[in-house]
């Protein structure tokens, strides 16, 4: 059962993966992400690490993408229409990484792991996450807040309009 | 002035702080409604339920006969004339032989139509004919699908010869009404 | 309801990972939306959270997936930067192509 | 097994089912409710009181000329309303109606799905509700369409946290995040004695969440025409206005179950009556406090005025969410003081 | 007992952090009660220390944290108050609270009141850091401190450039000072491991005399010792030093800091009295400054300026002391000698406060009748330090000439002429002062007026110390008992210190010759400047050859011009064209070359940023296929 689970996950990860390259607009590359990710959170499941499974959900489908698709429909992209590489620059892309996926396998090939242990592991429930979370990696947690603080105020810094910016536009439609 | 006593002038004053809180007015507005659920309601089911309306109610027009049946109309087309609307169309012909029974006078309106998406019910209609012919009645116009509808003719204007179904316009024909309608210096027709 | 799951064995999760995380270097080498390629560094970031969650499962030791959940902190953290910077450069040069970004040439 | 299946299927039907039929009376309600408040009557011409207005509506909707913008990016178009309607239906899957009825040695809980993360379930499940909204408004190709799914977006995006922030208090005070749990919990008093701001916060959240006035302005009429339904019409204009009843009716769910007391029904273990009874009494009795958040949600929509957009957002960010900060840290406070 | 000694240097200090921080904003009566009130107290503390360590006869040991811990030994940042420290705060302290005191008055209505009493507290700190540290690290800071605080209160007045090349000056020369006791302090802690009073002191008793290593390091520290004592050759900046406010001269370039170097010397006895050599050399230092400078205060017409060469003039007799092994004697005259020379500063303030800021005493003049209370106290003054007993300047330079007519009797008529001319200058500038007729200008009469209480209280405790400060240390032939000679002899390592055991027969002769001496030569200055009316000749006048270099002060800032600032200034031409020339040429072509470099490299950042990816991925594999192959 689980190994059909396992293989269809992985199926549609990989395929909705290849789609986000794929396809051309970017509107449709941000949906097959989400599915990619849709997909992953169900290999977490798959692992009992129901708490990240949903945090990924909320996190990465719910907030990241959302930005994503926010940030499309704010640019307006799809009018502007997709340049691409040229046939020599993306088959080049396409052979590198090729290469490192195959020096990945080979690099991995060599490892020698521990055969699957048939697990029934608790950790990945939440209240085994909240404490390890806040006993062992309390620090680490304040910082990350932090750094989410910072990170928004980078944001809307980086974000606004320059004020003079603005002024001057308010400027030239006064001259008109 | 205040035309009522509900007037209330608009300040800028700080609100203070439980006003800017804004539940205390949110809780009054819910109130306010919630006390509307259990009133009485003022809708009028139409068809089942009627408004009472006023004995000189302006609604559609009808086309009197005289007491033997004849139509009144001698098509002098005053009516047409007063419209402000410009609702009214007609057509005079003469009457031939035989047909004093229909017409009162030797001319009658062959084709009598009021537009009554147009018409206003003003009533100068019946204010100018001086044959007594055109009057309001209390009924309202029916609905219709199309526009063409609305105009109607002399099928659906003229009052019924059946004594029965006459339809009463008493109320309309009073003596004050006649005898301003005698008055030399309102008539339109001078 | 807890269920023993029979977990596959991690070569697979190392397989796939792998793959998924080729799957975004090529997207970030072969596109030139640069919104695009932000999705490809995503993917590869999500490729090594899965691999850290089942590695995590496998030695049954929290530490792993307490890192998937900072990472997915920075990933936010980055995206609400990259973005807003993304936003910056098309008010600037009405696009996103990376190619035109190259004022940094020598 | 068999019988689990069955049975699990049973109830997702009959859930589906009830969530459909009380969107669709939702509809009348909702109708009814602003007449009366108007001093109408509201509809009632098709069938007694008006009872068979829905079905009308619904009819009419289906044979509607389907219509769809030249422009328009088809599947995603298409995708839209389906995905926004998935998506009001899933939230239903953890939501506890009722205790556990037996019948013939089975135990059949009436919960589709209970884990242990309910409530971070529900949130997942909503912060996916705005794709619906974004994919649809941005695949019309239309202006007001495409400003409807921005502005519901970031306001969705914007209420989340404050909603999250007072359910986290919540889940401080009940260490828990299964909603069954929770529900048992509150046998005695009820969450929103504790909670009450929380409450204020999480309700005036869902009123922004399910896109209620005073917070409809993607779809606000005088602005943008219809919002990012603009170019909808037939059954997938339908399947919009729908799930926006069905988010309705799963908010005030939610609502009862986590600061009302669910199905929990107080003195009833009192009367002596047989399990299955008071089963189905409970979740008869949370139904009637989802029909009285149901009320209320309309009571306020025909009451308040709509927010400018500005205000939507000073409201959501600069009073909900520090709000619900300080309500979390006091919660923490008390709790360790306690 | 612990805490009072932290709280000695803290109340300064945290007086100088307030008054530091509200430059201008407290009022000035906050400002003068904060700051002499945080003196006051410290003064009482150090009061009840005095009388403690007298009592208990013990040193009372604190130390505050540890500091600067090494492998070997660890450095505390340590108080000790023992004997010698204990008199000092008491001078620090109570001095210091008395022109604090005076200050008021006399700063009054200076736009930087607050900020004089800030340094002022800082000064006072650095001081009590300086005498009360138990390590010379300790007291190193405390040495730099009051430098400092020096350089900041000659330059007060920043507004004049003349101040603030004064205030340079007495910086620099300060630091050659501070060089060699910091090479000192190297030298001590190479040889001991430590830089702790005791542990030195305590391995340099096992050393024999005269031990090459400690001559070395004693010589360095005296050599910080001439830098801040203003000894030979390193006096010129305290005359100089005179541009700051006179009751920083008082404070800072009278009574305590320029004291510094003879508390080091006093401090550091164990040392000193194994290196004969350098005591030989002190001996010498401060004969030959207390004559050099005594010769050029009687040709000096700058009532503080007279007053800085007496001071210098002072501290070599007490470098003379030192030289001799009288301790006890040079710091019995270090205490006389903060009483009666801040008096006479002090004095000397009240005098310009009158004269409305003049300084030149050919301008003044019958200055009697105006200031009567400034005049009996400088007259006090005048007689304490000509050496008039019973006044006290006349026991402690007594006991110091008593020492070197013991050791060396050529050392004794140097220092017998040098207090003759001592008694003939100090006259010389009373009477010029106070004597005879006004000789300023009309607004200037018009203007005297005596000081206001808040500057006359203090003149008046300090005449009476000046009058009985004697009374610490009567010798024996008075029938006293030495007394501070008992208290500070637990101080010095045993046996060191040699007593002189002459016959009270010869000690009241050597009295005898002193006094009449003195006596003489005040008869002298009275003849000529009171009889005959005599008024110094204007600066531009002739003078004999002689008169002329006294005159000029031995042309010693010419000297030093030209024999150290020239060769400076030659070798600095050399060394800037080699730093221009070279080494700037040799920087700049690097970086020219890597420029170069730069634009040929350029073309490979192509800015496509695809570029630089497909680059990065296809190393990240090359390295991994290189990792596999190994």
């Amino acid at each position: 059962m689980e190994k059909y689970i396992f293989f269809f996950l992985s199926g549609l990860a990989v395929f909705s993966a290849l789609m986000v390259l794929i396809s051309r607009k970017p509107v449709h590359s941000v949906l097959y992400l989400i599915l990619c990710f849709f997909a992953i959170a169900g290999h977490y499941i798959l692992l009992n690490a129901q708490f990240l499974a949903v945090v990924h959900i909320i996190v990465y489908a719910g907030a990241i993408m959302v930005l994503f698709l926010f940030t499309l429909m704010m640019l307006n992209l799809n009018i502007v229409g997709e340049v691409r590489k040229s046939v020599l620059a993306r088959v080049a892309a396409v052979i590198a990484g090729g290469l490192l996926l195959v020096t990945l396998v080979a690099a991995l090939k060599g490892l020698n792991l521990s055969t699957s242990l048939s697990a029934n592991t608790q950790i990945g429930m939440t209240s085994n996450i909240g404490k390890v979370l806040f006993n062992e990696y309390m620090f680490p947690f304040e910082a990350a807040s932090i750094l989410f603080l910072s990170a928004m105020v980078g944001a809307v810094m980086i974000g606004k309009k320059e004020e003079e910016e603005e002024m001057t536009n308010v400027q030239m439609t006064n001259d008109k | 002035m205040t035309l009522t006593n509900r007037t209330k002038v608009v300040s800028n004053k700080q609100m203070t702080f439980v006003e800017s809180l804004y539940l205390p007015a949110i809780f009054a507005g819910m109130w306010i409604t919630i006390k509307h659920v259990f009133r009485k309601k003022i809708t009028i089911k139409y068809p089942e339920q009627k408004r009472e309306i006023a004995d000189i109610y302006r609604g559609q027009h009808i086309l009197k006969r005289d007491e033997q049946g004849r139509e009144r109309c001698t098509a002098c087309g005053l009516c047409a004339l007063a419209c402000p609307a410009e609702a009214i169309t007609m057509i005079a012909a003469e009457r031939i032989a035989g047909e004093e029974k229909l017409y009162r006078e030797e001319k009658y309106a062959k084709v009598y139509e009021i537009n009554m998406l147009r018409c206003i019910y003003c009533g100068l209609c019946e204010s100018a004919c001086p044959k007594e012919a055109i009057f309001l009645t209390q009924k309202i116009v029916d609905a219709e699908y199309t526009r063409e509808a609305f105009i109607y003719g002399k099928d659906k204007l003229v009052e019924p010869i059946d004594m029965d179904k006459r339809i009463d316009v008493s109320k309309r024909q009073t003596d004050k009404v006649l005898k301003f309608k005698q008055l030399k210096h309102e008539r339109h027709n001078i | 309801m807890v269920d023993t799951i029979q977990l596959m064995p991690i070569s697979y999760y190392l397989s796939l990972c792998s793959l998924l995380f080729a799957i975004g270097v090529v997207g970030v080498l072969i596109k030139r939306n640069a919104l695009v390629i932000f999705m490809s560094i995503e993917l590869m970031l999500n490729s090594i959270n899965l691999l850290l969650a089942a590695f995590s499962v496998y030695h049954n030791n929290a530490a792993g997936q307490i890192l998937v959940i900072f990472i997915m902190v920075v990933a936010a953290a980055e995206v609400a930067a990259g973005l807003s910077i993304l936003v910056v450069t098309y008010r600037k040069n009405n696009s996103i192509d990376m190619n035109l970004l190259n004022q940094l040439k020598g | 097994m068999i019988i689990y299946l069955i049975y699990k299927i049973t109830l997702i039907v009959i859930i589906l089912l009830m969530s459909l039929l009380i969107a669709m009376y939702a509809t009348l309600v909702e109708r009814k409710f602003a007449g009366f408040i108007q001093d109408r009557y509201g509809p009632d011409r098709a069938g007694p009181w008006g009872i068979l207005q829905p079905v009308c509506d619904g009819v009419k909707l289906f044979f509607k000329e389907e219509y769809m913008p030249n422009t328009a990016d088809k599947f995603l178009y298409i995708l839209g309303p389906c995905l926004t309607m998935m998506v009001a239906l899933l939230t239903s899957a953890v939501i506890p109606w009722g205790g556990t009825i037996t019948i013939a040695g089975y135990n059949f809980p009436l919960q589709v799905a209970s884990s242990s993360i309910d409530i971070l379930y529900i949130f997942a499940v909503v912060s996916m509700g705005v794709y619906g909204i974004m994919i649809g408004g941005w695949a019309s190709n239309n202006k007001f369409a495409l400003l409807g799914a921005v502005r519901a977006s970031s306001q969705m995006i914007s209420y989340e946290l404050a909603m999250a922030l007072s359910i986290a208090s919540v889940i401080m005070m009940t260490g828990t995040l299964s909603l069954q749990e929770t529900v048992n919990q509150q046998h005695t008093i009820w969450n929103v004695v504790y909670q009450p701001l929380a409450f204020l916060i999480f309700f005036i959240c869902a009123l922004a969440e399910t896109n209620r006035a005073p917070f409809d302005l993607p779809e606000c009429e005088a602005e943008l025409v219809g919002g990012y339904h603009t170019e909808y019409s037939a059954m997938k204009l339908g399947f919009y206005l729908f799930s926006e009843y069905i988010n309705m009716f799963i908010s005030s769910a939610v609502i009862s179950t986590i600061f009302f007391g669910g199905y929990n029904m107080p003195f009833i273990s009192n009367l002596g009556l047989s399990e299955n009874i008071v089963t189905l009494l409970g979740t008869a009795f949370l139904f009637v406090k989802i029909f009285a958040f149901i009320l209320l949600f309309m009571w306020v929509r025909w009451t308040l005025p709509r927010f400018r957009y500005d205000q939507l957002m000073k409201l959501g960010w600069k009073i909900l969410f520090p709000l619900a900060l300080v309500n979390l840290i006091i919660t923490g406070i008390v709790m360790l003081l306690k | 007992m612990n805490t009072l000694v932290a709280l000695v240097p803290i109340l300064p200090l945290l007086s100088f952090i307030v008054l530091g921080l509200n430059f201008k904003r407290l009022p000035k009566v906050v400002t003068s009660l904060m700051a002499c009130g945080s003196v006051l107290v410290s003064f009482v503390l150090a009061v009840v220390l005095f009388f403690h360590v007298k009592e208990a006869g013990t040193a009372v040991n604190v130390t505050l944290f540890e500091w600067l811990p090494t492998a070997s030994s660890s450095m505390g940042f340590s108080f000790v108050v023992d004997p010698i420290s204990s008199l000092m705060i008491l001078i620090v302290t109570g001095v210091g609270f008395l022109i604090h005191v005076y200050s008021i008055g006399y700063m009054f209505n200076d736009e930087g009141f607050n900020r004089f009493f800030a340094y002022m507290n800082l000064f006072v700190f650095s001081m009590l850091v300086l005498v009360l540290g138990s390590n010379y690290l300790m007291m190193f800071i405390g040495w730099e401190g009051v430098g400092l605080c020096s350089y900041l209160l000659i330059g007060f007045w920043f507004k004049n450039h003349d101040y603030n090349n004064a205030a340079k000056k007495a910086f620099i020369m300060n630091r050659i000072g501070d060089l060699g006791f910091l090479l000192g302090m190297f030298v001590l802690y190479y040889q001991f491991g430590s830089l702790d009073y005791q542990t030195v002191f305590a391995k340099a008793t096992l050393l024999e005399s005269g031990n090459m290593t400690l001559t070395i390091a004693t010589m360095l520290l005296f050599v910080g010792a001439i830098g801040k004592s203003a000894q030979i050759p390193l006096f010129t900046w305290l005359p100089d030093a005179m541009a700051g406010p006179t009751p920083v001269s008082a404070l800072i370039h009278a009574a305590t800091m320029v004291t510094a170097g003879v508390y080091m010397v006093v401090r550091s006895q164990a040392l000193f009295v194994l290196a004969p050599t350098t005591l030989m050399v002190i001996a010498i230092v401060g004969i030959i400054t207390a004559l050099f400078a005594a010769t050029i205060a009687i040709f000096q017409n700058d009532i503080k300026k007279v007053l800085a060469y007496s001071t210098v003039s002072q501290l070599g007799y007490m470098f003379v002391g030192l030289g001799m092994g009288a301790f006890t004697g040079a710091m019995f005259h270090l205490t006389t000698h903060a009483f009666f020379k801040a008096l006479l500063f002090l004095a000397a303030g009240s005098v310009i406060h009158a004269m409305s800021g003049e300084q030149d005493i050919r301008k003044m003049g019958g200055l009697r009748k105006a200031v009567p209370i400034t005049w009996l106290v400088f007259l006090i003054g005048t007689i304490a330090i000509s050496g008039i007993p019973p006044f006290s300047g006349f026991f402690s330079k007594d006991e110091i000439l008593l020492h070197a007519f013991e050791h060396n009797k050529i050392i004794w008529v140097l220092g017998i002429v040098g207090s003759l001319m001592t008694a003939f200058y100090m006259f010389r500038l009373f009477f010029l002062t106070f004597a005879g007729t006004f000789r300023g200008s009309d607004t200037q009469k018009h203007h005297l007026h005596e000081s206001p209480k808040s500057m006359t209280v203090p003149l008046a405790i300090l005449a009476i110390l000046s009058v009985f400060g004697g009374l610490i240390n009567i010798p024996g032939v008075f029938g006293g008992s030495s007394e501070l000679h008992m208290f500070l002899s637990p101080m010095y390592s045993a046996g060191k210190e040699v007593i002189v055991e002459v016959s009270h027969s010869t000690e009241i002769l050597l009295m005898i010759i002193a006094v009449l001496g003195a006596i003489a030569m005040i008869a002298f200055a009275w003849f000529r400047f009171v009889k005959m009316a005599a008024i110094p000749i204007s600066n531009d006048a002739k003078r004999p050859l002689f008169t002329n270099l006294l005159y000029h002060k031995y042309y010693i800032d010419e000297v030093y011009a030209f024999l150290i600032e020239k060769p400076m200034l030659w070798l600095s031409g050399i060394l800037h064209w080699f730093d221009v020339q070279i080494v700037d040429r040799a920087v700049n072509s690097l970086g020219n070359s890597i420029l170069w470099l730069g634009t040929k490299a350029r073309p490979l950042q192509t800015g496509n940023i695809g570029f630089y990816m497909i680059v990065m991925v296809l190393s990240i594999v090359a390295f991994m296929v290189f990792g596999l192959m190994i």
